[in-house]
């Protein structure tokens, strides 16, 4: 019989929700409040229109006062949205939380069912289910974890860094990883930012050497998360640091080793001016590189090839910083919650073969221009072309690798305004014809729209048209030796040919490569296209599923700085508010172990993932950990003498519920019971 | 290695030097050709433009007896079909008999009536593909006794062999006849209009727009420096070759360039007589036998 | 009560499966369905548990024999567990399992374990449409009616035996 | 309503525009729409994706021939899914497609373009919407009424139906190259016909006759 607040059996008060008409549009819910009354222990069925509603919880909470209720059951919606809105509103009516069970009928049934009869059914079977299940429910107490005050930040893009910085102001000691040699991202490689046109770096390298400077950050950059274990308020996480072969306590950044390195010139493409420069051996991506350490490439380093090079780098550098034997690290750190910032990739153009994007020399993508229109870039601003020419036309194509069921469905974001962006600084640095070939301009944000009317009166050449091809087949003598980009012209229903010096295409943002493992380590979810998933589409947008992990920028989706920004300053504060809080709430849906039926039999001991169980040899019983289960009740499936048990999964609770799903008509349970657990 | 063979109709006519030439290459490669019993046009892009199911029952019933030969002693023999729109109205109603239930049933059915009961196993092919990807460019390479050394190859593909289905190459950027033509010694130049379309049967019918698809294919050729233009389809074949007077006549071009078969320009390479290739069908004759000339040395 | 029953299904009869659905993903992803009204069929009902690997076999059973036609477990992709591996040990018991009904005469669709991480609310709706559509072919599985016929029979036994030992002891 | 039939099919291409012969209402209202030819087309096109264009107009570029079309397939698609029946099934548009499915294979939508246009093409001949003496939909009938004939194609004797049926004397223009293929044994007249006509016939007469046209 199970223990009640002061009565012996159960009260039910039963309440269904009509939630404006998207359950009520769909399911009887009167019907559903007339049937629950049938129930057997219903004292209280009612529907109202918005149970979430502080009316609809008062409801609740003066019922089970006035009809000494101690069992409380809504029918509304998941109970992954509002079963804590409702556990605490049969609190404050004096009952202990758990005393309450959800049953969802809308994401479950008036969303997902079209027939009335149909859905109503379906909901009356849960609702039966639901008021059996609840009459097994216990009294229970909530779980309280610590919460370990350090934070870890994986990726020091703009938002990484703005994450860290707001944690650290905050007086929370912060560890910020970068798997590249400096941090700074993809923001780093933008020459200016819309729609203000300020130049990224002069906002951007401020925060970044703050980062560097600031006592409560450490960074780790050229290093990668490789482990992480433990759960909200308590991680154990591991980090590679790969060697530099330069020691970053030792190196200044005067970059004199780059000078004296035996090649004179650099021969392998420059990964931060995107393969258009080349870099030596020994290098730092960029002047302003936080932190301002060199590293040696030892693909590239004739001492590792050969172990025969003259080390010119190491006689120059006065304080030894170089070091040949530098080895990988491991380094194994405690915090309490993790905020992930591992940004995007810029979509790979040759997927769309059309664009002659690897075919021919002057097409060029958004982020390579980027860098060429850059005062400190390749070519130190000049805009000039793979072949030596300063362009007089140039065409820029949105959308490659976005909206197109080809690649990449989503539309990327910040396409539209980059390239408004790039079709100005383009006509800035060479007074050339600037076309822009668009399906939609997307310009919804703060100054967004006005930045496009501006770009109008620059007199750039918009054009509505996806583009289909890029070729060099010039139909006319004033077509020779241009790249002819072939357009329907849709606003004017022409097709276009417009001969063009350059092709800049607008790549779009896709997930990192390694997204899916990086979910995997941390424990989190993907959407569909591959972009860290949040807790909530809405009201969530920065949480995952696991607590304690938070997402924030472009690994969640394409955004563009600002949002970033903000985005970044939210996984900030989410993070705070728990350290704040010292502790969280845990579900007490841990297992436990019923010591009478135990026969230590142990096959219970390697089952679980977490090692919560352990044998206690003295009594021959197992015994289970509470705070080191996470109630997964895997244990519990397994116990083959039944001693295991879960909280708020309890076997009477489970089967009670499949009793009240199926049984239609009452009393077919002849039989049946011959496979009931022992209970 | 041996195929089931689909001539369709235009093999039979203006495509004949192309079904001489496939014919004489595979018996040169000891690759076997059994004709499709009793095979019936395969409806080509005119017959869907009236009854659709229809034109798949009518397509479907070659698919059928294919695979009924096959089940008769030509297990696993694939069903070759070089002409174009053959190739893909078979192909393309293999797909939508898998992929529509629609269309499924009600061919399905037809069948029967027929006396056919189509399982759906047959595999539609084209000679390129056979050749590249089946027998082989090393094993056609080693055959060969006339490099092609000078020729200056613009390798067309036309529209329905790659579209839409890409079964075996890029929609937009096919690159097997140029691999192929380059293992015989020759050298095939890049050019942006390997796939685009001749228009097809426009030339018969609005000739004033598939005329000019036509020279624009063939001016590009010749600007690129082409000696000759290779294709794998009757029609194209047909509206390049046929109609290059005309293009010169009616746009005072003075377009002169041969258009043969890929299959054709392989047969010289291996050696085998004109006549059994059909050369003399052409109308642009090639002149293979003469020495390359000295700007074709130049550029090989 | 219950007899605002759905009126479709040509003889009346719908199949009834009974859905066990792990917090993390499927039951997520059967959230997503619904939020991205993607309508199906109405035949699932849905139990949630923390971790498929929360499944204890008997629920299955225990499902069959009080009438279910069918019976689904959603549980993350493998490697995708919220717990490290519960699905794994899901499996394994599903698989045990499967090979029991089929010794019982329980046909094998109406037993279906599917992975459907939390992105994948369009394979909700195709797991739960085919399912039905499979037991629907199937017909009703009517355990609990067996029973009571076994049960029957049994007493009927028991009186001609107890009848017997009257007669004798008369 | 009926629109005028659209300008003869002897394309002159000039970078001029046309000079407005007649004047065209450009007014036009919903009643005069078929709200249902969307969908209509979609379903027999395999193409529902076609409700999903987002009017890009990659079809229209990639097309070898929209620059003769007086729609563009982009408009085409728009003017379907707005039900512009008439204006759609008068178009010239449908008659040039060529069937290459370049457009096809590029449709950002995945929309099956080449199918839409077979689809309207059936709508077209099946209604009688085009005029008569296109030869695209003659040379289409010919070619299908030879098939069921024989089960094969005889091209000689298709292109002289062609002829005779369209503009005769375009024959005496074709005779030169009609003479040269027969020099080259690339043309004959005898007559291709395979053996299991009745088999055939009897299959293809089974399906039963696509009705493309909707009642209006």
């Amino acid at each position: 019989m199970p223990e009640t607040n002061g009565h012996d059996a159960p009260r039910v008060g039963f309440y269904v929700c009509h939630c404006g008409h998207n359950i009520a549009g769909i399911v009887d819910v009167a019907e559903v409040a007339r049937f629950a009354g049938t129930l057997p222990n219903v004292i209280v069925a009612r529907d109202y229109k918005y149970m979430c509603s502080d009316p609809g919880q008062e409801l609740i909470i003066t019922d089970i006062r006035e009809h000494r209720l101690n069992r409380i059951v809504v029918a509304s919606c998941s109970p992954l949205l509002h079963e804590h809105t409702f556990r605490v509103a049969t609190e404050k009516g004096g009952l202990n939380p758990f005393y309450f069970q959800m049953v969802n009928i809308r994401e479950d049934v008036s969303w997902v069912t079209e027939n009335h009869d149909a859905a109503t059914h379906k909901a009356l079977d849960l609702v039966r289910a639901a008021v059996r299940r609840v009459a097994h429910h216990r009294s229970l107490a909530t779980k309280h974890v610590r919460i370990h005050p350090d934070v870890l930040v994986v990726g020091a893009g703009i938002s990484g860094i703005h994450a860290a910085l707001t944690l650290a102001n905050a007086g929370k000691k912060v560890t910020l990883v970068e798997r590249e040699p400096t941090i700074g991202g993809h923001m780093a490689m933008f020459d200016k930012t819309f729609p203000t046109l300020d130049c990224a770096a002069c906002i951007l390298t401020p925060k970044m050497s703050a980062v560097k400077n600031h006592p409560n950050i450490t960074l780790w950059s050229y290093s990668e998360v490789s482990e992480v274990s433990g759960y909200v308020g308590s991680y154990t996480v591991k980090v590679k640091r790969k060697p530099r072969f330069v020691s970053e306590e030792l190196c200044v950044g005067c970059m004199e080793c780059i000078d004296a390195c035996v090649y004179k010139e650099g021969k392998t493409p420059d990964e931060f001016n995107q393969g258009l420069s080349k870099r030596k051996p020994v290098y730092i991506p960029f002047p302003q590189a936080t932190p301002q350490v060199v590293l040696i490439d030892p693909d590239t380093c004739i001492e590792f090839k050969s172990g025969r090079c003259k080390k010119t780098c190491v006689e120059k550098c006065d304080r030894n910083a170089i070091d040949f034997k530098q080895k990988e690290e491991i380094k194994e750190i405690q915090v309490g919650t993790i905020i992930l910032a591992t940004g995007f990739k810029t979509f790979d153009p040759k997927r769309i073969p059309y664009y002659g994007y690897g075919k021919y020399p002057n097409v060029y993508s958004s982020l390579e221009v980027e860098r060429l229109v850059n005062a400190s870039g390749p070519t130190g601003g000049d805009l000039v072309l793979r072949d030596g020419r300063h362009p007089k036309t140039v065409g820029i194509i949105h959308c490659v690798g976005s909206r197109d069921r080809n690649t990449n469905r989503w539309c990327s974001r910040t396409c539209c305004m980059y390239s408004l962006k790039l079709a100005h600084l383009l006509k800035e640095h060479s007074e050339a014809e600037v076309y822009n070939f668009y399906i939609d301009i997307r310009a919804a944000g703060k100054a967004y729209e006005e930045f496009y009317d501006k770009l109008l009166e620059e007199n750039i050449h918009f054009i509505r048209g996806r583009v289909a091809e890029v070729t060099d087949w010039s139909a006319r003598p004033e077509e020779e030796g241009k790249m002819i980009i072939r357009v329907e012209d849709t606003l004017i229903g022409v097709v276009r040919r417009v001969p063009v010096d350059m092709v800049v295409l607008a790549v779009g943002m896709e997930p990192q490569a390694d997204s899916q493992d990086v979910r995997r380590m941390f424990n989190i979810s993907c959407s569909t296209e591959g972009f860290f998933l949040e807790r909530h589409p809405k009201l969530a947008p920065v949480d995952t599923f696991t607590d304690g992990i938070f997402i924030a920028g472009a690994c969640q989706g394409p955004k563009d700085i600002p949002d970033s920004v903000a985005q970044a300053g939210a996984a900030a504060a989410q993070a705070l508010s728990l350290i704040d809080a010292g502790e969280v709430e845990l579900e007490p849906n841990t297992a436990y172990v019923v010591e009478e039926s135990c026969s230590g039999c142990k096959s219970c001991l390697n089952i679980c993932p977490y090692t919560a169980i352990t044998r206690d040899e003295t009594r021959q019983k197992a015994f289970i950990n509470e705070a080191l289960c996470k109630g997964c009740g895997t244990c519990v499936a397994t116990c083959p003498s039944g001693a295991i048990r879960q909280n708020l999964f309890e076997d009477e609770q489970i089967f009670s519920e499949i009793e009240g799903l199926l049984q239609e008509k009452e009393s077919v349970l002849t039989g049946g019971g011959a496979w009931r657990a022992p209970a | 290695m041996s195929y089931l063979y689909f001539p369709g109709c235009s093999l039979r006519s203006t495509g004949r030097p192309y079904e001489e030439s496939i014919l004489a290459v595979f018996r040169k490669l000891n690759i076997p050709l059994k004709e499709l019993d009793d095979w019936n046009c395969c409806g080509a892009t005119a017959y869907v433009s009236i009854d659709e199911n229809r034109a798949f029952t009518l397509a479907a019933r070659n698919l059928a007896i294919a695979e009924r030969m096959q089940n008769n002693g030509n297990a696993g023999e694939d069903l070759m079909a070089p002409c174009s729109a053959c190739y893909l109205v078979l192909e393309k109603t293999q797909h939508y008999m898998k992929t529509d239930e629609g269309v499924n049933t009600e061919v399905t059915a037809a069948l029967r009536r027929g006396g056919f009961d189509y399982k759906g196993t047959t595999k539609v092919r084209h000679p390129l593909d056979i050749l590249v990807n089946d027998i082989g460019i090393e094993r056609i390479a080693k055959a060969v006794v006339r490099p092609m050394k000078g020729m200056k190859v613009a390798c067309y593909y036309g529209c329905q062999v790659v579209r839409p289905f890409e079964t075996f190459d890029h929609a937009a950027y096919p690159t097997t006849m140029d691999r192929l033509v380059t293992a015989l010694g020759a050298t095939a130049i890049d050019w942006p209009m390997k796939a685009r379309c001749c228009g097809g049967s426009l030339t018969g019918t609005i000739q004033e727009a598939g005329l000019r698809l036509n020279r624009a294919l063939l001016k590009e050729a010749e600007k690129r420096g082409a000696n000759i233009i290779l294709t794998c389809c009757p029609l194209c074949q047909h509206n390049l070759e046929c109609y290059q007077k005309r293009i010169n006549r009616r746009f005072g071009e003075s377009i002169h360039i041969p258009v043969a078969y890929f299959t054709q320009f392989i047969g010289l390479a291996l050696g085998i007589p004109r006549k059994e290739l059909g050369i003399q069908r052409l109308f642009i004759p090639l002149k293979f036998a003469d020495p390359p000339t000295k700007e074709a040395h130049a550029h090989a | 009560m219950a007899s605002t029953g759905m009126k479709q299904g040509t003889n009346g009869w719908e199949p009834r499966i009974v859905a066990f659905f792990c917090n993390w993903c499927t039951y997520t992803a059967a959230d997503l369905a619904g939020v991205s009204r993607l309508r199906h069929a109405p035949n699932a009902r849905v139990i949630r548990v923390m971790c498929s690997g929360r499944l204890d076999p008997q629920f299955v059973l225990d499902a069959f024999a009080r009438g279910a036609d069918g019976v689904l477990v959603g549980g993350c992709h493998p490697g995708d567990c919220h717990y490290m591996e519960g699905n794994y040990k899901a499996l394994r018991r599903v698989r045990l399992l499967q090979r029991m009904m089929k010794d019982m005469g329980i046909h094998e669709d109406r037993f279906r374990l599917e992975w459907i991480s939390a992105s994948e609310g369009e394979k909700v709706k195709t797991t739960i449409n085919t399912m039905t559509e499979r037991v629907r072919a199937l017909g009703p599985l009517g355990l609990p009616e067996r029973f009571a016929e076994w049960d029957e029979e049994m007493d009927g036994l028991a009186h001609a035996i107890a009848a017997q030992e009257e007669a004798v002891h008369a | 309503m009926k629109l005028p039939t659209p300008p003869a099919l002897r394309t002159t291409v000039t970078n001029s525009p046309p000079r407005m012969k007649t004047v065209v209402r450009r007014l036009k209202f919903e009643s005069e729409l078929d709200l249902s030819f969307g969908e209509h087309v979609a379903e027999r096109a395999y193409g529902q994706k076609l409700l999903s264009c987002i009017q890009c107009g990659t079809c229209s570029a990639t097309c070898p021939l929209s620059h003769y079309m007086d729609y563009t397939p982009r408009k085409i698609i728009a003017m379907t899914r707005e039900g512009f029946k008439d204006e759609v099934l008068n178009s010239l548009t449908i008659w040039l497609c060529a069937s290459c499915y370049a457009c096809t294979v590029q449709c950002p939508r995945q929309i099956h373009i080449t199918d839409v246009m077979y689809a309207l093409k059936r709508e077209a001949i099946a209604r009688g919407f085009y005029p008569a003496r296109n030869p695209i939909p003659v040379l289409a009938k010919a070619f299908y009424e030879r098939v069921r004939h024989d089960g094969r194609n005889t091209e000689s004797r298709l292109l002289i139906t062609l002829y005779l049926r369209t503009n005769p004397f375009k024959m005496l223009k074709e005779a030169m190259l009609g003479l040269h293929l027969f020099l080259t044994g690339r043309l004959s007249l005898k007559k291709e016909k395979i053996k299991g006509m009745k088999e055939l016939r009897k299959m293809i007469d089974s399906v039963e006759p696509r009705k493309e046209a909707v009642p209006l």
